[in-house]
């Protein structure tokens, strides 16, 4: 029998684990012809705040260590031009599409997903609580297990579509954020985002990104990524989306064996926009060859051996 | 304007040597959608081993039967590990991106001004439209290094260094103004105060002035929105509204 | 006038601001026939605890993502041992030794400073709140401002030597941690520990390290800790000692000029055991060509450009 | 016995091709202090361009002048690299580390074994003691391509296969046992598995067996502590106590 890459999750199947990280893959729309929709999982769109957004000024992203720094700072035109321009291409794409929201307070929250609304093309809502780059944005939420508890289960009883909290690994305790959003009643959450990083500009004597400090990201922080999920789901059942560092199927397949049940690829797609078929193609290799049938499989088996 | 499909492929490096008399080194594959489609001022995006992003290069020219050429100056860790390759390695490109020069059908003369490492589309330029425009090429650098050989570059070609070790001594912009040169179209690409300067120096002219802008760029096609400049008609991204702006629009940016 | 590498901390001279970080270094006998002691700032032995510890067992170092991954779990011979044996040594090398101290209570750490004393060839005592393996170890303390406060200000009663707090980076706000060991009164303190990681072997389908979780460090965290010394040397005024990730004599300028005074260097060590010297001589190249005639003009420069 | 100073080099790589008749890759530099002060079963440490960790290789040969030769195996990131490396490429090399095979004034006959890469260091025993002490010489792998060619071993060497494709079929234990070999010092690396093998077979003799074992190293030279295993007289650390143990010591972590 031969291997198939779908996977099953919250009921819906994906016919792959790997989706596009929010912010790396704009909202469908460019790489539609480089990418076939229908052979990854989906997307995430970039995040969505009820008025439009700039962004940061100056110096947004930047090549270091092996990874990427980057401090966007949330650019969006906002819920009503989302709703507008937007939300109706999605019909178009063959594939999940989670709708990433962003806030200042949890009426912020609630608003755009109550004027999004139960639209048919939506996968579910992924809450960022933890953008490093806005300075009154979502991480004084995902630093406290106590605001994330509140912001989600406020959030939950508004929408019948499924949320996943998107996790801030800036943290002492990352399991207890976790639980918290299990005890705020998320279907899932996507662990995570970016680490907090900078770099500095020799020649100019000065932080190289406009905002001084941004999100870390790509390879360097797989292996913190993957920690994360594991204390997560070494302690507590709720679905993880991995995500973070992700750039072979062998990490992939990592991410899986550590308990994740969907993945998420941000910065590879940046250098590849071929990225996220070529993982999914990779795991898919590798898993047929060590003989399992799928993906489900693979969830969470190292923690069966530890 | 619809805007056309862009490729992304595994290639294979043909050429990477140090062009002669110079610093500066040409890269050349062979990509026949991107060597069919693209236009002076677009750009590819190269993928290099070990990088974590893909590094912009402007298109310098692209050959009949699908080989693409760039023109690039060792600057940092993409371009060292670049110019170590060998042929036969390989890379990925993604193009043709960005928008290009844009051209009025009524055009017949036009200045094309590179300086650094912006020679490279404006050369593109002048091979691309040669049967259509007659164009005045003016080449900057600080010092002979940068610049190609003379014998590559096209005939009339003017040269300025800073240094004077190769044609006009002083920069570009000094080097035109002791002409009498007749406004018409300015297609630019260079460093910010040489882009300034030319500003300055055509700011009486009624034509066509446009320049093609470099910010550090992630994804080069739209994607992470990391490449904002401010116009004077809000905020732009690089490589999906430029890199080729009116230069009234980017004035102040330079 | 040619450059000078020296550099003068808690008033005393360091010949280079590069000093080789706890771990990483032995006690100093491994690397004397390979590198010159009077060259670099000196080093920070490995850790001493009360009783002798074997450490993890299971495999406790692995390269991933350009970067180290490590579990050895403070294994030392203990601290009747240390003195015995390796403290009639330090006279010997004409270097500034710090010596890291580990204990899983205030009192062991107070026992080691006091059992120690004010032992001449010692420069100062790191206290290292923030070993991430040892399960019931340092990392508690670390995580906690009040505790840091508390814990730094028994000791520093006890000891006439100056005493830095090495911190915890896996925190959400590493400049309260830093507020805390200032209240307490350290002279200085190292910016910082690893950052909590872990690897799979997806043949094994297991954790690589027999720990699981271990400290993450190399090039891959450079981005990370100069990050947190940026944010302490923003806020508040005490001496930093910057540690993570430096590599080249770049990476050494972009930590002072985010605010630290010193510099440790550790898993480049492992690869390259002349790189203290390699480093601090780049470092000094660079400076020298930059018009710079010490590196103290060099600290905190990034800082007044923001 | 007083420690030996230890060298710390940039070397050019003189040689890094396959080993004919194998997939096996003879690595080889100009390192005198090294190439002159090493001993069997002492290995070395290489720091590959890319790699946050050097990697240790066992000393294989040693030739006059002053060159170092390694053989290795391609099996991961590291390996990967450096096979990718060309003549005159720039890589470290630190060493000689570890203790290496003890032997006694009076041995004047033993047995090599060696399995996998554990050949490397039986090789440099057999061509080190040539002279002094008359060596038997069994060399195992799973396959033929695992093994140099027989044309570059040892005469009188005795080969097994797993698969049959060179010499004896089996392991080279099953080999070894089907002759009556007179006890004699065994000294040996190769799989944890045939080491048991070994200790199995020889449990009767009253003959020094000694193993060289490989454990996951960092700095390969007692600085990180990283490299522990448990034997039976406590805990040591492969790379300064090590590579090379009485059998006996580490029966229980085979
Ligand atoms: C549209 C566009 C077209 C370009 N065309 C060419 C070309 O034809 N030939 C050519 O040689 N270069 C060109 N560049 C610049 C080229 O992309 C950079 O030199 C290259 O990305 C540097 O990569 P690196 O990894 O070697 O440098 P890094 O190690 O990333 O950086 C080295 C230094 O260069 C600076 N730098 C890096 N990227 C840029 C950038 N995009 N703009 C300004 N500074 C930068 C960094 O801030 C740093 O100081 C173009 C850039 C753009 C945006
Ligand atoms: C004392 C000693 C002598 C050695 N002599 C030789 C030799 O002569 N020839 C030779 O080919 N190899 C030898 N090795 C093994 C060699 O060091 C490893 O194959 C090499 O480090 C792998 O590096 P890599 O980056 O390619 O692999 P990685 O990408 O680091 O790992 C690939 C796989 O190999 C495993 N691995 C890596 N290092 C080791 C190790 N030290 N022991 C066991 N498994 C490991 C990893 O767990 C992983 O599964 C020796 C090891 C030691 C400790
Ligand atoms: C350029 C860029 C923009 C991003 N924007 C967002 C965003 O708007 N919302 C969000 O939740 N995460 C955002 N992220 C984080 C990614 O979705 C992802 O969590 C992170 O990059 C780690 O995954 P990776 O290592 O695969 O990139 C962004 C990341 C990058 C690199
Ligand atoms: C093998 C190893 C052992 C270490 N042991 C200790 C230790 O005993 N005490 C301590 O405070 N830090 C220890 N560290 C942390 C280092 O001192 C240093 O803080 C960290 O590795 C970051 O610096 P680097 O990236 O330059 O290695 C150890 C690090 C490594 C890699
Ligand atoms: S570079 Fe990614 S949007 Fe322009
Ligand atoms: S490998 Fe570092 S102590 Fe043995």
């Amino acid at each position: 029998m031969s291997f198939s890459p779908a996977i099953t999750f919250l009921d819906k199947e994906y016919s792959s684990p790997i989706l596009g990280a929010s912010g790396t893959f704009g909202n469908g729309d460019i790489y539609k012809d480089l990418l076939n929709y229908s052979k990854i999982g989906g997307f995430v769109t970039k995040a969505v705040t009820a008025q439009p957004r700039a962004g940061n000024p100056g110096q947004r992203i930047f090549e270091t260590s092996g990874g990427v720094l980057n401090s966007i700072g949330l650019e969006n035109d906002g819920l009503a031009n989302f709703i507008e321009q937007k939300l109706p291409e999605f019909e178009k794409y063959d594939c999940h599409i989670w709708v990433n929201v962003s806030g200042n307070s949890p009426e912020e929250y609630i608003n755009i997903i109550e004027t999004i609304g139960e639209h048919d093309f939506i996968a579910g809502f992924e809450i960022n609580v933890s953008c490093p780059n806005v300075a009154h944005g979502g991480m004084r939420f995902g630093a406290s297990a106590d605001q994330v508890r509140s912001l989600t289960s406020r959030i939950r009883v508004r929408t019948n579509k499924p949320i996943t909290i998107k996790l801030n690994p800036n943290v002492i305790d990352i399991v207890e954020i976790a639980k918290a959003a299990k005890d705020g009643k998320a279907h899932a959450i996507t662990v995570s985002n970016t680490f907090l990083g900078m770099e500095i500009d020799v020649h100019k004597k000065q932080p190289v990104l406009g905002n001084v400090t941004g999100g870390y990201s790509g390879k360097p922080i797989f292996p913190l990524a993957l920690r994360c999920v594991w204390q997560i789901r070494k302690e507590i059942d709720i679905p993880i989306i991995g995500c973070g560092g992700i750039t072979s199927g062998l990490d992939g397949i990592k991410m899986l064996m550590a308990g994740a049940s969907l993945l998420q690829v941000g910065t590879s797609t940046l250098k590849n926009p071929r990225a996220l078929e070529d993982i999914s193609n990779e795991m898919s290799d590798w898993a047929e060859k060590n003989g399992y049938s799928s993906f489900s499989e693979i969830i969470g088996v190292a923690q069966k051996n530890d | 304007m619809e805007r056309l499909k862009k490729k992304f492929a595994k290639v294979e490096i043909i050429t990477n040597c140090e062009i002669p008399g110079s610093e500066l080194k040409l890269l050349s594959f062979f990509e026949p959608t991107i060597a069919l489609t693209s236009k002076p001022g677009q750009f590819v995006e190269i993928g290099i081993p070990g990088c974590a992003l893909p590094k912009p290069f402007s298109i310098m020219n692209t050959q009949k039967f699908g080989i693409v050429e760039i023109l690039y100056q060792v600057v940092g860790v993409g371009t060292t590990i670049l110019s170590k390759m060998k042929e036969g390695e390989e890379i990925t490109v993604l193009g043709p991106l960005g928008n290009g020069f844009s051209i009025d059908e009524e055009t017949e003369n036009c200045y094309l001004i590179g300086g650094g490492t912006g020679i490279a589309p404006v050369l593109f330029f002048a091979n691309y439209y040669e049967d259509k425009i007659k164009s005045k090429l003016f080449l900057g650098a600080r010092t002979k290094n940068l610049l190609p050989d003379t014998s590559l570059l096209p005939e009339g070609v003017e040269i300025s260094t800073d240094d004077g070790t190769l044609g006009f001594s002083g920069n570009v912009v000094e080097l035109m103004a002791g002409k009498l040169l007749a406004p018409a179209p300015v297609y630019s690409c260079g460093p910010k105060p040489m882009l300034k300067s030319i500003l300055d120096f055509t700011n009486t002219w009624k034509t066509k002035i446009e320049f093609s802008l470099e910010t550090y760029m992630g994804c080069g096609i739209g994607g992470c929105l990391g490449c904002q400049i401010e116009t004077k008609s809000g905020q732009k991204h690089v490589c999906t509204d430029g890199p080729v702006f009116p230069a009234s629009e980017v004035s102040d940016v330079l």
